[in-house]
């Protein structure tokens, strides 16, 4: 009894319930209304479609945590892809195209990471002029055509799999959990939070904080690229248009996990959820054939929707844990 | 005496793990000065903060020349005549100084700002509070004192029956603070009520007329000034004999740890000093003198110009706080919520947040060594928070200052500390908590330098007092000779 | 690129159902829903499979090719029939191709003809501007007009460029003189097409012929012609598509400065797409390709082709499938 | 002598100095470089293109003063005028149509402010919902076909002139002006500043920041339908698609005009600055034939220039005017 009841104790004190909860109604509704949803098969491409959103929301939280934001991922996966294809076509082997990829990657991530941090500019127009940059050089460099790949084994990245598990939800698994783990139990975790926090505050306590940002630009371009790698896997060629919009849906997809754009709050887990709801939520009104604008409709609703529940929850909860002290449930 | 303007009854108030205010009662006369005295987080600001609306009390009834009065949010306040100057400071920073003074007022025709009337209406006020100022200057140029001063003007402004004062003078200087004192006695003889907190005992025996004591969220009871003395106040708030007289003995020993020479800023010129190990150094001198420049000079926070930095006799080719970090320096700034608080993270995080690297096996953070030396901390410091897991933000005002004292004492290696004002905030008894443990730490031979505006404070524990004016030193003083009338001396020329 | 010889003419209309007595399933995975082009090859789709009581689903990939591979997957795992699909780009559908065939799920694509997939069905872009461009060509050699174009594109897509290479090998052909003076990127979108052209005849005021990659292009062309004050009445503008109602209703305007565009009769190519499909998902042999048919309209002839009904326009099935569609048993493949 | 002094000391306390500069120097470069850039003609056209961005981007800062952000205008702008045209062409007459859009402008703008004050969240994911759903609605309005207005007289709103000036811009310019004055000598204006610089202190002095939030939010929309009946003028016809990406040219706009995304911070003036500069670059790299991806390259590349000029002297004068204020300089 008394164990059922610390159990549900741990459960409400999730911060993310609210959208844990909304998620759960989502997709309770969507296995009502399609019997394809609920299947092996269904979940697991929903996991795949979502892992590339997951890989690149990863690192945009980080980055928003730190009080940055990056505009240019969408454009960034499109150039590194591009450039990764033709490399990978000439050398005929995977693995230096890749490093490319990652290289230029890095690179941008210094490049937004020095105009914001040396300048001291939003990095939302820094990024914002990088991204139409970016995809400019993407469109120059193929002439707006995409690249094919000629490497074999290189779709296994996107399409594989280990076991019954999508190889891209293997990679988004194992980075996201390093970083929650960098972020909860490094020092480097807690720079992040607390340069996002005050920033003022943060210097005067002795952090490097421009060297933090610096990291997690570089870290989100990285995770950009490789969200941009997998796509390209999965479309076997470099495709200068691809994940238009991308920055959107990632950034959505990380705000509506409860991140604040201001910096130092948010968490991983909420990022997940938010990424998850987007992606069942996609995957389900594809599958009960809901015309593409109506999905729209839907979509917009369900963000507005699901930010409020939580929003309201949050707010809530401050009360009842009065309510609970008035009681002496909880002790000093 | 006068009638009771505003009277507040069984007010209770609960925030998660904490018991704000329990019943409290409180009563305030026309045109009297009632100081609320208690220690930190004995509910002085969630009082305070019920009245003007910016908390709604949980049970309890607040009434108004004897109605009953629902405050929900600051306008009912002041439609009720409460004006309030919060401890925390509320300046809009991109404001001019005149906007921030007649804010939400601003005097118009018709919808237009009349300018000229704005701008005079602010040139009284402010000549009034003494602030010298362009009234159109932006409020991000100003110090914290002259943002206090600001704020001080912007309730005068109101013309309200009730100004409510929360820690007025924490930032201020003597001088400022009798220009204060000035205007609370012509407020009084206006009929206004002053509800008055502060920590400076001294203060409160100066202008108060009535004093309630709160302690730990309870009434303890209201004196009348005339009536009481010092030493049973601090009785009724911390609810049992304390010693508050504190003199360190001052024995200056040890290598010279810090060697400033010719440091210039944008705002300092060509200062030099030495400290040894184990020597406290107070800086003093008038707002403005330039005190929390060399704090921020010397913890790379400005830009150097000229001048040299060495420690333990090693020149830093480079100031920055990194650097200093890395050198055992720490630095507890001036304003607290804008460089010193990370608002959002917990307790235990802020205060371990310039040690974590000292809680790590490789890469992680060992969270147990972490919370327990915080936990020691907490307890030394008597910081009084439900758990390190609370969020900084909620505490009150003293106790978040205790927290960020606590971040450079976990610190390993510590060679110098400085610390601008560093009991800001903090109440009597609690003063002298660290004022030991800073001679303690001291006595580690740990080189320490206070800046600080209490002439008291720094003549009761510093080996020797350097004052400041226009950014130069005027003199050095040792402790024999420093005191009062010599730093002043100093201080104005 | 010549214009092909063999037709067949008549509707493929077959009878046809899945086998185990279920309807038919048909998915189409579109590349832009939110474009009246494809807005009318989904009504040419839903009629034909009303009629033949096959169920039809559609999904809108709107321009992200990594979208559409999954919308892709989705459909195979909802288990249809046969599979239509708009390619957002030739090579990156590959994969998704690749599983439909894993599936044994015959595919039909539209517009963009890949290396290997059941059935293609399409126009042919290049010989669609071809015409086009002759039309054009003629047009100014009748009415000693010296052609000076603009030309409104979408450059980020292959396959209207390949409409403005025909163009202008057509036009050239017939009337050597004529000069391409500009081209810009409209994005296939009317504000950003009147918007571009408007800068476009500021710095080359002597244009004095107009041609879009669609409707929105070419009519937003023109209509930065008229709002820079230009003598409308010696404006020529041809463009590519027809594909909808307002490029209809200019036709037949006698007033109105747009004097013919290459008919692509999405309903038909729609319409062919869900035969191709179905026959294809009961065994049947079905071509290689299928070039759909293209008629340069101008006001006289779109009315034998569309009626007006009220506001829209609908397709006259008997007199464009009078016009045929060429099988073909190779695809060609486009850069 | 004097005068030329005390002018050049003026001109050198303009905020907004470099961007103007920026901007001379692109229009002396484009008119190096295109013989047709510096001629009357040419000159009214970009002020005309300018003129729907300015009115939106005038909205849009007002927002960003108080501290808040739209990412639906490019949205409401098509389905207002979707509507608009609807309307229209069932009454043949003009303003009943206008008045229409507009009614949904400011029911559009109340939304967004209600769910923002309401339940105090972020605008930025409340916008991003609504932008996604509204969109969605223009299409299903129109199942993705444009609707041809059939009204006479409709487009002179878009391609009119009166006199040499064009229509649009006179409306720019009222508008402009009009907000100008009030942001500048209105205490509505004021409190606009104030509530986004600091929203504790605004609420500590009685002022309703709710509402000002809400009459800013819902100028924001009306301006953006505004804008949204310009362009449809100038088409002519109700386009599900128009104003694609609007939101991110405007607010580039007025970022680059010097308006903080934080609040408190920003003038009009830099607005217009902002809206020029990307006008005159979109015009001048048409005109010189540029390639649209490199259009796209140069674009991003003076965005980021931009602001980095910008930003240098803001934080230079910002220096100096701190010394000022110490050493008591400034007049009393
Ligand atoms: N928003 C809040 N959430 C949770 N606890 C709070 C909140 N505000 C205040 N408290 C707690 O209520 C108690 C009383 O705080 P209050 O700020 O009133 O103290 P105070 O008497 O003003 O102290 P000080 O002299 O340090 O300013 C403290 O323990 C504080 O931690
Ligand atoms: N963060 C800052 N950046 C730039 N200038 C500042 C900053 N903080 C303070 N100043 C300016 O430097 C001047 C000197 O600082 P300050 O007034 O804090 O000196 P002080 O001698 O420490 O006096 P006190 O601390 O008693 O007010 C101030 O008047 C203020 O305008
Ligand atoms: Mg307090
Ligand atoms: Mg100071």
């Amino acid at each position: 009894m008394n164990r059922i009841k610390r159990g549900w104790k741990k459960i409400s004190e999730i911060d993310e319930l609210m959208l844990i909860v909304a998620l759960v109604v989502i997709i309770i509704i969507m296995s009502l209304m399609s019997e394809y949803f609920f299947t092996g098969k269904n979940l697991m491409n929903v996991l795949r479609q979502s892992s590339t959103t997951l890989i690149a929301a990863t690192g945009m939280t980080l980055l928003l945590l730190v009080g940055e934001v990056d505009l240019s991922i969408g454009s960034l996966a499109a150039f590194s892809a591009v450039i990764m294809v033709d490399v990978m076509n000439m050398t005929q082997a995977i693995l230096p195209a890749v490093l490319v990829a990652i290289g230029i990657g890095v690179g941008v991530g210094l490049f937004n990471a020095f105009v914001v941090t040396k300048f001291n500019i939003a990095s939302l127009i820094v990024t914002l002029g990088v991204m139409t940059s970016v995809r400019g050089f993407a469109y120059i460099y193929t002439n707006a055509i995409a690249i094919q790949n000629t490497v074999d084994g290189f779709t296994v990245i996107g399409n594989g799999y280990v076991g019954p598990i999508p190889i891209p939800v293997i990679i988004a698994a194992v980075l996201f959990v390093l970083c929650y783990f960098l972020l909860k139990y490094t020092t480097f975790g807690r720079y992040i939070y607390a340069s996002g926090d005050n920033k003022n505050a943060a210097l005067a306590s002795g952090i490097n904080v421009n060297k933090i940002k610096t990291i997690t630009f570089v870290l989100c371009s990285v995770f950009a690229v490789i969200s941009g790698i997998i796509l390209t896997a999965r479309v076997n060629s470099g495709q200068p248009n691809l994940a238009q919009g991308f920055e959107f849906t990632v950034i959505a997809a990380v705000i509506l996990g409860g991140t604040s754009l201001s910096g130092g709050q948010g968490t991983l887990i909420g990022t997940l959820v938010g990424v998850l709801i987007l992606g069942v939520l996609d995957n389900g009104l594809v599958l009960n054939d809901v015309s593409s604008f109506w999905q729209d409709v839907v979509r917009g609703a369900v963000i507005i929707l699901a930010v409020i529940i939580d929003t309201r929850r949050t707010q809530k909860r401050e009360k009842i844990s009065r309510r609970l002290v008035e009681q002496g449930a909880v002790s000093q | 005496m006068g009638k009771i303007l505003l009277r507040a009854e069984n007010i209770t108030k609960d925030f998660p793990g904490v018991k704000a205010l329990d019943h409290v009662k409180f009563e305030l006369e026309k045109g009297e000065v009632h100081a609320l005295l208690g220690e930190n987080g004995a509910g002085k600001s969630t009082l305070i903060k019920i009245l003007c609306g910016v908390y709604h009390q949980d049970s309890g009834q607040i009434y108004v020349d004897d109605k009953p009065a629902e405050i929900n949010s600051a306008k009912d306040a002041l439609d009720l005549g409460i004006s309030t100057i919060h401890q925390e400071l509320n300046i809009a920073d991109n404001l001019s100084v005149a906007e921030n003074i007649f804010f939400g007022r601003l005097p118009n025709k018709r919808g237009l700002v009349d300018r000229k009337s704005l701008v005079r209406d602010a040139k009284k006020i402010l000549d009034r509070i003494g602030l010298q100022v362009d009234p159109q200057t932006k409020a991000r140029f100003l110090s914290i004192a002259k943002k206090q001063m600001l704020e001080i003007g912007k309730s005068l402004s109101l013309n309200a029956r009730v100004i409510i004062m929360d820690e007025p003078t924490s930032s201020l200087s003597p001088e400022e603070i009798d220009t204060l004192f000035d205007i609370i006695r012509e407020l009084k003889r206006q009929q206004i009520s002053i509800i008055y907190i502060s920590h400076k005992l001294e203060e409160i025996f100066e202008v108060c007329d009535r004093i309630t004591v709160l302690r730990d969220g309870q009434y303890i009871g209201t004196a009348q000034t005339g009536q009481t003395n010092k030493e049973e106040l601090i009785k009724m708030m911390v609810g049992r004999e304390a010693n508050i007289d504190y003199k360190r003995n001052c024995s200056t020993c040890g290598k010279t740890i810090l060697q400033v020479k010719e440091l210039t800023t944008d705002k300092i010129k060509k200062v030099s000093f030495e400290v040894k190990a184990g020597e406290i150094v107070g800086f003093s001198g008038l707002m403005g003198a330039g005190k929390s420049e060399i704090a921020r000079a010397l913890f790379g926070l400005d830009e150097v110009r000229c001048g040299t930095v060495a420690l333990d006799g090693k020149t830093l080719d480079k100031v920055t706080p990194i650097c200093c970090m890395q050198q055992g320096i720490g630095y507890v700034p001036e304003d607290r919520k804008a460089d010193g608080l990370f608002l959002n993270l917990t307790v235990g995080e802020n205060m371990s947040v310039s040690s974590i690297n000292q809680f790590t096996k490789g890469p992680v953070i060992n969270k147990k060594a972490e919370m327990v030396s915080s936990q020691e901390q907490v307890a030394q410091l008597k910081i009084k928070t439900p758990s390190l897991k609370q969020k900084i933000r909620n505490l009150s005002g003293g106790n978040q200052q205790k927290a960020i004292i606590a971040r450079w004492l976990l610190k390993s290696g510590l060679k110098l500390l400085i610390i601008d004002e560093p009991t800001r905030g903090i109440d009597v008894g609690a003063k002298f908590e660290i004022y030991t443990i800073l001679s303690q730490l001291a006595q580690n031979g740990v080189a320490l330098l206070v800046m600080s505006s209490e002439i008291e404070e720094l003549t009761n524990m510093c080996d020797r007092i350097i004052v400041m004016r226009e950014g130069r030193i005027s003199a050095v003083l040792n402790n024999e000779e420093a005191d009062q009338t010599s730093i002043m001396k100093y201080s104005v020329k | 690129a010549t214009p092909a010889t063999e037709t067949s003419t008549g509707s493929a209309g077959t009878e046809v159902s899945s086998g185990n007595g279920e309807a038919l399933r048909i998915g189409y995975i579109e590349n832009f829903a939110s474009h009246e082009f494809y807005q009318n090859i989904i009504k040419g789709m839903k009629q034909t499979a009303e009629e033949n009581g096959w169920s039809l689903e559609i999904a809108d990939a709107n321009g992200d090719i990594s979208k559409q591979i999954s919308l892709g997957e989705n459909m195979l795992a909802k288990d249809v029939d046969a599979l239509i699909v708009t390619p957002v780009d030739a090579k990156g559908v590959m994969p998704l191709i690749e599983q439909a065939e894993a599936a044994g799920v015959p595919v039909i694509t539209e517009a963009v003809p890949l290396e290997k997939q059941t059935c293609y069905v399409g126009i042919d872009d290049f010989y669609g501007g071809y015409i086009d461009g002759q039309a054009a060509g003629e047009y100014a050699n009748e009415n000693n007009i010296v052609p000076k174009v603009l030309v409104v594109g979408a450059p980020a897509l292959e396959v209207c460029v390949q409409r403005v290479e025909g163009f202008k090998t057509g036009l050239q052909e017939v009337c050597p003189e004529a000069e391409i003076v500009v081209e810009v990127d409209g994005g296939g979108t009317k504000d950003t097409a009147v918007a571009v052209a408007t800068d476009a005849l500021t710095a080359n005021p002597d244009i004095n012929m107009v041609m879009g990659i669609n409707d929105d292009s070419t009519l937003g062309g023109l209509l930065a012609c008229e709002a820079a004050g230009m003598d409308m009445s010696q404006v020529t503008g041809f463009g590519f598509g027809v594909e909808g109602i307002a490029a209809k209703n200019e036709l037949v305007n006698p007033d109105s400065s747009y004097k013919g565009g290459l008919g692509m009769f999405p309903e038909m190519i729609g319409r062919l797409c869900v035969e191709m499909a179905a026959k294809a998902a009961n065994g049947e042999e079905v071509p290689v390709a299928i070039t759909t048919p293209l008629v340069v309209m101008n006001g006289e002839n779109v009315t034998e082709y569309y009626e007006q009904d009220g506001d829209s326009w609908e397709i006259k099935w008997e007199s464009v499938e009078e016009l045929g569609y060429t099988p073909r048993d190779t695809v060609e493949i486009q850069k």
